[in-house]
């Protein structure tokens, strides 16, 4: 599957009753890289886990590639082509390494695990061993290679980052722009660093209180520190 | 006494996976150390050891001239040794507050009372009041855990760790997680730290480390491969090669 | 030493009923957290079935074996459908209420339909004959169950170590959203497996009926039975059920045979024992640090 | 600062100062009501009282601490065998024999968490199970003491205070009942908020982060055994002193896990759930089975089914919920 | 005026065969003599208690006499059961007629208890003596290890030993066994020439008689007897033709061939019960229902509970299982046991009886 667009509108959601994100629209086009900013508990999180369907859906529309899928389970949009990376990794603790990397294939050969091997080299180290034995940074590395192993064309990363070496980053968002270049996914990021955050993306959303309360080009936002005050709370990325 | 925690030739592995090779190391009074190194190096089972979760096979740890290689955690924790949790560990169902308020009673000894509600207790009240409002979580004070976002999480962490009045402060990555925007808090509340404390901290996130620590250590695959003040940091071709990346 | 060998035997085909009955729960309590405990009752619903299918009707032994896996199924999965797939994931307590809630609803139906009184499954020819051991002879009933015994064992562990099968369903027990997110369709992972261990349940309570008579009680009596066998075995484990069933059903049998009356303590201290030096389980998944 | 802490906190106290009286008040209302509404069911009662004790101890190791058991009838058992056996030996004092029931209780409540503490998970309702059982298989073999199946009969307990018979309509020991539950509820609600109560809640949701702090998990843990041992221990013992038997199904796995379906079901945690629960699932029970002799069960059954799949916190959390719907 | 009886019973649970039974056999009593006593209207009130519960059952009969205002309770099927309803008669001026439990010292617990069921004793000490009988020299002993099963051994030890005969050995068990495959390999080890065996009726009963046939018991040549209650006639469909000549002692057959029994079994088929799950809890009822009615009878619908007793002290009539004596010192049932054999007409099991030892007082409180 190439990527596909990602058409959001009146998005409104949260836990149960509470309504945590409100009112969000937005639009990636394909194989675009988007990423997502804001303070802690802004809603971030919660927004893609909505956008997978994790959480309870209030009001507004999620279409990928054109077609709604607002109304379908987690499963159906992960066939629809969404792929998640949850921020809490969220790796199956009572399951080996292999076997966490196979429960993401989505019905492909376990012949394509090799490609999350080469990407971190350190999973096949560890393959046998359970998901709860492994380092923080490696469960991170785990639940990304998950996510990727089913070719999602709308992927979705929360914080994808914590925990990794400095090298791995660097290795990993090169990878990630990749694929977005290489029109074979469409990439949702959040991130926490802004620096990454910005060099990373094309467009950028601000979140506050569950609302977008800024959406532009990257470079509108690096080379107005003063927004960035605005909405982060800290003076200019260095 | 000047050397707090001394750690002597320690070594530690997982079935044939050699995690913790020889590793020396010693925290003075004051120290502000950061320990460094690529994923799955073996940095928060080094805290592990030395916190006393795991037992390693050979070496020696003493704290404060004495030996508590085969001591049990919560006494090592008595005598003032402190750590905080990579992976948030906190209680899901209990409020920020009730988090404070349990260190603090336990730190102090009380918490055996079967009577009075710590709620009755202005002194433990404000000062867990006063530790929240450090990091600014005090708007989340009665909170339930479980409902707060997880960066939130990572902070309240910190001032559980704080909180305990430590000796010697283990921190296992206490900003990931936390945006740059509120990196300030952390910092700000790392530079409060009283003076005498020796602080161990890892972290990936180098501008961190480099406004923090007096002196860095490298570890990789078990073993320390570096150990020198962070401007050094960058020109050593084996930290740039395994951990920094090119363009650090 | 004859002697010896025959409290052996008897022992094994105990243990082995045990098994069959038991591996089913195993599975339900340790890959889909489901402290089922109204797995008996299944087990019972299958032994009736089967009395039903041959007593009042007459019909054959393979076909009542079948009629009993099958109804069983057909019973439970609605049952999984409305009922259980609304406790996966809570904790163990609210599971309890709800399956203790189950079991007293299925005896009290039972009861109502088929009386109070202990129901048998009379056995076909083949299954009544004697088999010379060289040591001793044994009913080929007991040799049969021995044997459906090691084929269940060896069939499951198959089915849940090494086909995706497993995967999935560990995986969506583990974390049914985030397996969701990545593509698992959990609600038919779990209803597949929750017919698994009832088919099991069932097939074990047909076959073991003459160590483990049918009653509407049945699904009380075996429950601590049951409890205590998959977590002595550890939850979730094929070999360490089947140990956990070949080890206490040797010590019950043994310890029946030399000390009758107080064959229970023997049992119930093994158990403590066996417990506090495996406190996983004798093959338990090791879940957490 | 100050001023800050007590503008958050202090709502917070009275809030739970306030649940108490309300409970307190509750107990007591029902308590009275029921004396006059049925002035002629009072043993039946009196039983429901003292088995709320065994509920409210399992709420302390269950509720509160996490730790599984199927296995708690072993403190309320030793409870009514230490009174009924002091009693046919001549103590006949029913506080007395209610303070040697506590004790006896005690006792058990350590022994069996020295064990059942060294498990975990599964292990634990295991060892839990094994212990009843074999307390219940040693009470009746040793029959010279215990009169073994056919329990002890006929236990001869003076009037209380030297006032208070304990005759037919057990008016008596329904007062005594009340107040001893009414004593005991408050007194656990307290525990439960107070820091030792604290920790070990902190202990069931995450004891690695307990030990952190610096709590032996253990020690705490067979602390609330002690005290759960206790109260358990005294509902034997009241149970004993007000129907004047003691008989085997007192340290059997059915009362155990009986009194786990009624903690469940009233809602865990919260002391005031095990009451409800007990109150209301037995009262539910008794009426079914006068009204429907050969069919209650199901509709137990079914009662159970519907509290899980609609009022899956217990009664107690149903309460709970109309309470807040109230104050948005 | 009516006067109201309790009958305490497990009327759901394990055991609900016997509720079941005692409800059938007040009724039958109801529907041959009428609803009224000496003019009196006599209603029986139903309470369930399922399983061995001392506790509730004074909880029960306590309500029964305050609530409901009963003069008379019946029922009990537990021991400990009635040993806990003991304390409360004098209290509570009720004469009790327990329809089952089987512990021979429950009726000296108090002076209005009445018992129209047996005792363990009482059918023990026939087969003890049969065993005897049939040459038998060593003997082995297996019960349940609660209170009649005690009860059963003892009784048999004691008539058997006096007889000449050697018990070998003497086996408990516990009641939650199902598995005898053990414990009949050490039964074949023993030596013994017959094995005398009592459990509960239900799952004990029928595990047992498998493994007792099953490993060949019979062929080796050691005999079975045992009382009634591993032959109950609910029962024997299950055992099937395995059973069959299995001998057994029992004061009563569904099939006992009598015509107050043919009136007794169409009384019960008029009130609904099915034939085929009739045991001695039914003809227990009945005449514990006759009992009680007389009392009414005799103290004109008072609550006198010494002059109720006293006037069935001694009473003797035909009941349907043979004739019967309600003993004046004991206030036991004084009744024949049967030698029993299992056989099979047409399609149906039956306890045919080949032998009756007339007269049978509770042997347990005889001995004493
Ligand atoms: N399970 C939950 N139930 C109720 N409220 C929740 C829950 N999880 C999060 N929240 C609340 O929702 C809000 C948004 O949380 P979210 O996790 O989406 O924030 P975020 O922007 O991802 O923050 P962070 O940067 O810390 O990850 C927060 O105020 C949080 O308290
Ligand atoms: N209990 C365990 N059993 C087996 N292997 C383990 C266990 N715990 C850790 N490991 C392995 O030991 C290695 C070191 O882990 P550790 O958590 O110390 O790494 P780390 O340096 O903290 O890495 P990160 O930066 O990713 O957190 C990892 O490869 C991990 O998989
Ligand atoms: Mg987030
Ligand atoms: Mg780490």
């Amino acid at each position: 599957m190439p990527a596909a667009t990602l058409h959001v509108n009146g998005l409104s959601s949260g836990y149960g009753r509470t309504v945590i994100v409100e009112d969000v629209s937005f639009s990636v086009p394909a194989g675009q890289r988007m990423a997502i900013i804001g303070r802690n508990g802004m809603g971030k999180t919660t927004l893609l886990s909505t956008l997978m369907g994790l959480t309870t859906h209030h009001a507004g529309t999620i279409a990928v590639e054109g077609a709604g899928v607002e109304k379908l389970s987690a499963s159906r949009r992960a066939y629809a082509g969404l792929g998640y990376v949850p921020q809490t990794r969220d790796i199956f603790r009572t399951l080996t390494v292999e076997e966490n990397l196979v429960s993401g294939l989505k019905g492909r050969a376990k012949t394509n695990l090799d490609e999350a091997y080469h990407l971190f080299p350190r999973l096949r180290e560890r393959r046998r061993n359970l998901g709860w034995q492994l380092s923080g940074g490696e469960q991170q590395m785990l639940s990304t290679a998950r996510a990727l192993l089913g070719k999602p064309s709308v992927l979705l990363l929360d914080e994808p980052l914590e925990g990794l070496a400095p090298v791995i980053c660097q290795e990993l968002m090169a990878a990630f722009t990749e694929l977005a270049k290489a029109g074979t996914t469409t990439i949702l990021l959040v991130e926490q660093n802004l620096k990454t955050a910005l060099a990373f993306a094309e467009e950028v959303l601000v979140m506050e209180r569950g609302r977008i309360v800024w959406s532009g080009q990257s470079e509108a936002l690096s080379s107005e520190p003063h927004l960035i005050d605005k909405f982060m709370g800290v003076a200019g990325v260095h | 006494m000047d050397t707090l925690l001394d750690i002597r030739n320690l070594k530690m592995n997982f079935g044939g996976l050699k995690v913790t090779d020889d590793v020396s190391l010693n925290l003075a009074k004051g120290s502000r150390t950061a320990l460094i190194g690529p994923n799955g190096a073996g940095k928060t089972t080094l805290i592990n050891l030395i916190a006393g979760a795991y037992r390693p096979t050979s070496g020696s740890i003493s704290l404060m001239g004495q030996d508590v290689t085969g001591m049990k955690d919560t006494d090592r924790v008595r005598l003032g040794l402190i750590r905080s949790f990579q992976i948030t560990r906190l209680f899901p169902d209990l409020t920020v507050i009730d988090h404070l308020a349990m260190a603090i009673l336990q730190r102090e000894g009380r918490s055996a009372g079967m009577f009075k509600s710590y709620h009755r207790m202005p002194e433990v009240l404000d000062e867990a009041m006063e530790a929240l409002a450090r990091l600014r979580l005090d708007p989340l004070a009665n909170r339930v855990v479980a409902q707060i976002a997880y960066g939130q999480q990572r902070l309240l962490e910190i001032a559980i760790a704080l909180v305990l009045k430590p000796k010697v402060l283990l921190l296992d990555e206490p900003a990931a997680g936390i945006p740059s925007s509120d990196m300030d808090r952390v910092v700000a509340a790392l530079d409060n730290l009283p003076a005498e404390l020796a602080v161990l901290l890892i972290d990936h996130d180098m501008d961190l480390v480099r406004r923090f620590a007096r002196e860095v250590i490298v570890l990789s695959s078990g073993a320390v491969i570096f150990r020198g003040t962070p401007e050094q940091l960058g020109s050593d071709p084996r930290v740039r090669s395994a951990y920094l990346g090119e363009d650090a | 030493m004859v002697l010896f060998f025959n409290i052996l035997s008897d022992a094994f085909v105990y243990g082995m009923v045990l098994f069959i009955i038991s591996v089913g729960l195993s599975l339900a309590m340790g890959l889909m957290k489901v402290v089922n405990l109204a797995h008996g009752a299944f087990a019972m619903i299958g032994g009736y079935i089967a009395s039903y299918i041959t007593q009042d009707q007459g019909m054959s032994y393979t076909l009542a074996v079948a009629a009993a896996v099958v109804g069983a199924i057909i019973i439970a999965v609605p049952m999984e459908r409305l009922l259980y797939r609304r406790i996966y994931g809570t904790s163990e307590l609210t599971q309890v209420l709800m399956t203790i809630g189950i079991t007293f609803v299925i005896i009290g139906v039972a009861n109502f339909i088929f009386g109070p009184t202990l129901k048998t499954i009379p056995l076909p020819d083949e299954l009544r004959q004697r088999v010379d051991l060289g040591f001793r002879t044994m009913s080929s009933n007991r040799v049969f169950i021995a044997f459906c015994g090691a084929a269940v064992a060896a069939g499951l562990w198959y089915v849940i170590e090494k086909t995706d099968f497993g995967i999935k369903l560990r995986a969506a027990v583990e974390n049914e959203k985030i397996a969701g997110s990545l593509g698992i369709k959990t609600s038919v992972i779990f209803s597949v497996s929750f017919a698994l261990a009832t088919g099991l349940a069932a097939f074990g309570g047909v076959i073991g009926a003459e160590l483990l008579p049918i009653e509407p009680y049945y699904a009380l009596t075996y429950m601590v039975m049951l409890l205590v066998v998959v977590c002595v075995g550890g939850a979730g484990s094929i070999g360490g059920a089947l140990a956990a069933c070949l080890i206490l059903g040797t010590v019950d049998t043994v310890a029946r045979y030399l000390l009758p009356s107080y064959g229970a303590f023997f049992f119930y201290f093994a158990v403590i024992i066996i417990v506090l030096m495996f406190p996983n389980g004798l093959f338990g998944r090791k879940l957490n640090v | 600062m100050t001023a800050l802490s007590q503008t958050r906190a202090i709502p917070a106290t009275t809030r739970h100062g306030l649940r108490d009286l309300i409970g307190a008040c509750a107990i007591l209302a029902v308590g009275v009501g029921c004396f006059f509404l049925f002035p002629n069911n009072l043993s039946f009662l009196t039983i429901i009282l003292s088995i709320s004790l065994l509920v409210m101890s399992l709420d302390l190791v269950t509720g509160v601490s996490g730790v599984a058991t199927l296995g708690h009838a072993f403190v309320y058992g030793a409870g009514a065998y230490a009174a009924g056996i002091a009693s046919v030996n001549g103590v006949s004092d029913p506080l007395l024999l209610l303070l040697l029931g506590s004790l006896a209780g005690l006792l058990a409540g350590v022994v069996s968490g020295a064990l059942i503490l060294k498990g975990h998970g599964l292990s634990q309702l295991v060892i839990s199970i094994a212990l009843v059982q074999l307390a219940s298989e040693g009470v009746n073999k040793a029959s010279f003491v215990t009169g073994g199946s056919d329990g002890l009969a006929g236990l001869t307990i003076d009037p209380l205070f030297g006032i208070f018979e304990f005759d037919l309509w057990g008016r008596t020991a329904f007062w005594l009942a009340l107040a001893v539950v009414l004593v005991v509820a408050v007194l656990l609600r307290i525990l439960v908020r107070s820091p030792f109560g604290m920790m070990c809640r902190g202990i069931h949701q995450d004891r690695v982060r307990v030990r952190a702090m610096g709590a032996s998990v253990y020690l705490t843990l067979l602390k609330m055994y002690a005290i759960s041992g206790f109260v358990g221990g005294l509902g034997g013992a009241l149970q004993a002193v007000a129907t004047q038997v003691v008989g085997l199904d007192s340290v059997s796995f059915t009362t155990s896990a009986e009194a786990l379906v009624m903690l469940i079901f009233g809602g865990t945690g919260h002391i005031f759930g095990a009451l409800a629960g007990t109150f209301v699932f037995m009262w539910f029970e008794h009426s079914v089975s006068a009204a429907s002799p050969f069919h209650w069960l199901i509709l137990v059954g079914i009662l159970l089914i519907l509290v899980v799949l609609f009022a899956p916190k217990g009664i107690y959390g149903l309460v709970g919920r109309l309470f807040q719907h109230k104050e948005v | 005026d009516t006067i109201k009886v309790g009958v305490i019973g497990p009327m759901s649970g394990p055991y609900s065969l016997y509720g079941q039974n005692f409800q059938w056999g007040v009724q039958a009593y109801a529907q041959v003599n009428g609803k009224t006593a000496d003019g009196h209207d006599v209603e029986f009130v139903f309470r369930d208690l399922p399983g061995v519960d001392p506790a509730k059952a004074r909880a029960l009969a306590q309500e029964l006499v305050v609530r409901d205002g009963v003069q008379y309770l019946a029922g009990a099927y537990f021991t400990p059961n009635a040993l806990a309803i003991a304390p409360l008669l004098q209290q509570g001026k009720v004469p009790f007629v327990v329809l089952n439990a089987a512990t021979s010292s429950i009726v000296e617990q108090s002076p209005y208890i009445l018992r129209t069921s047996f005792t363990m004793w009482q059918n023990t000490v026939p087969a003890a003596k049969v065993a005897i009988e049939n040459g038998s020299k060593k003997a082995i002993t297996i019960v349940s290890d609660y209170g009649p099963g005690v009860d059963a051994e003892a009784g048999f030890k004691k008539t058997y030993e006096e007889g000449g005969g050697e018990l070998v050995e003497t086996l408990r068990v516990p009641l939650s066994t199902t598995d005898f495959n053990p414990l009949v390999q050490r039964i074949k080890q023993s030596g013994a020439d017959t094995v005398f065996a009592f459990f509960p009726a239900g799952a004990p009963t029928l595990g047992f008689m498998k493994s007792y046939i099953g490993n060949g018991l019979k062929e080796d040549g050691i005999k079975l007897i045992s009382t009634g209650d591993l032959l109950t006639e609910p029962d024997l469909p299950a055992l099937g033709d395995v059973a069959i000549g299995t001998q057994s002692t029992y004061h009563y057959s569904a099939s006992h061939d009598s015509p107050e029994n043919k009136a007794f079994m169409e009384a019960l088929k008029a009130v609904g019960a099915d034939p085929s799950k009739v045991t001695m809890a039914a003809v227990a009822a009945f005449d514990g229902a006759k009992l009680i009615y007389e009392m009414i009878d005799a103290t004109d619908g008072e609550q006198d509970p010494q002059k109720a007793v006293d006037a069935v002290k001694g009473m003797s009539w035909e009941s349907p299982r043979g004739p019967v004596t309600i003993d004046p010192d004991t206030r036991h049932i004084t009744q024949n046991v049967y030698l029993r054999e299992v056989a099979k007409e047409g399609d149906t099991y039956m306890n045919k009886e080949i032998r009756t030892f007339e007269a049978q007082p509770d042997w347990g409180l005889e001995g004493k």
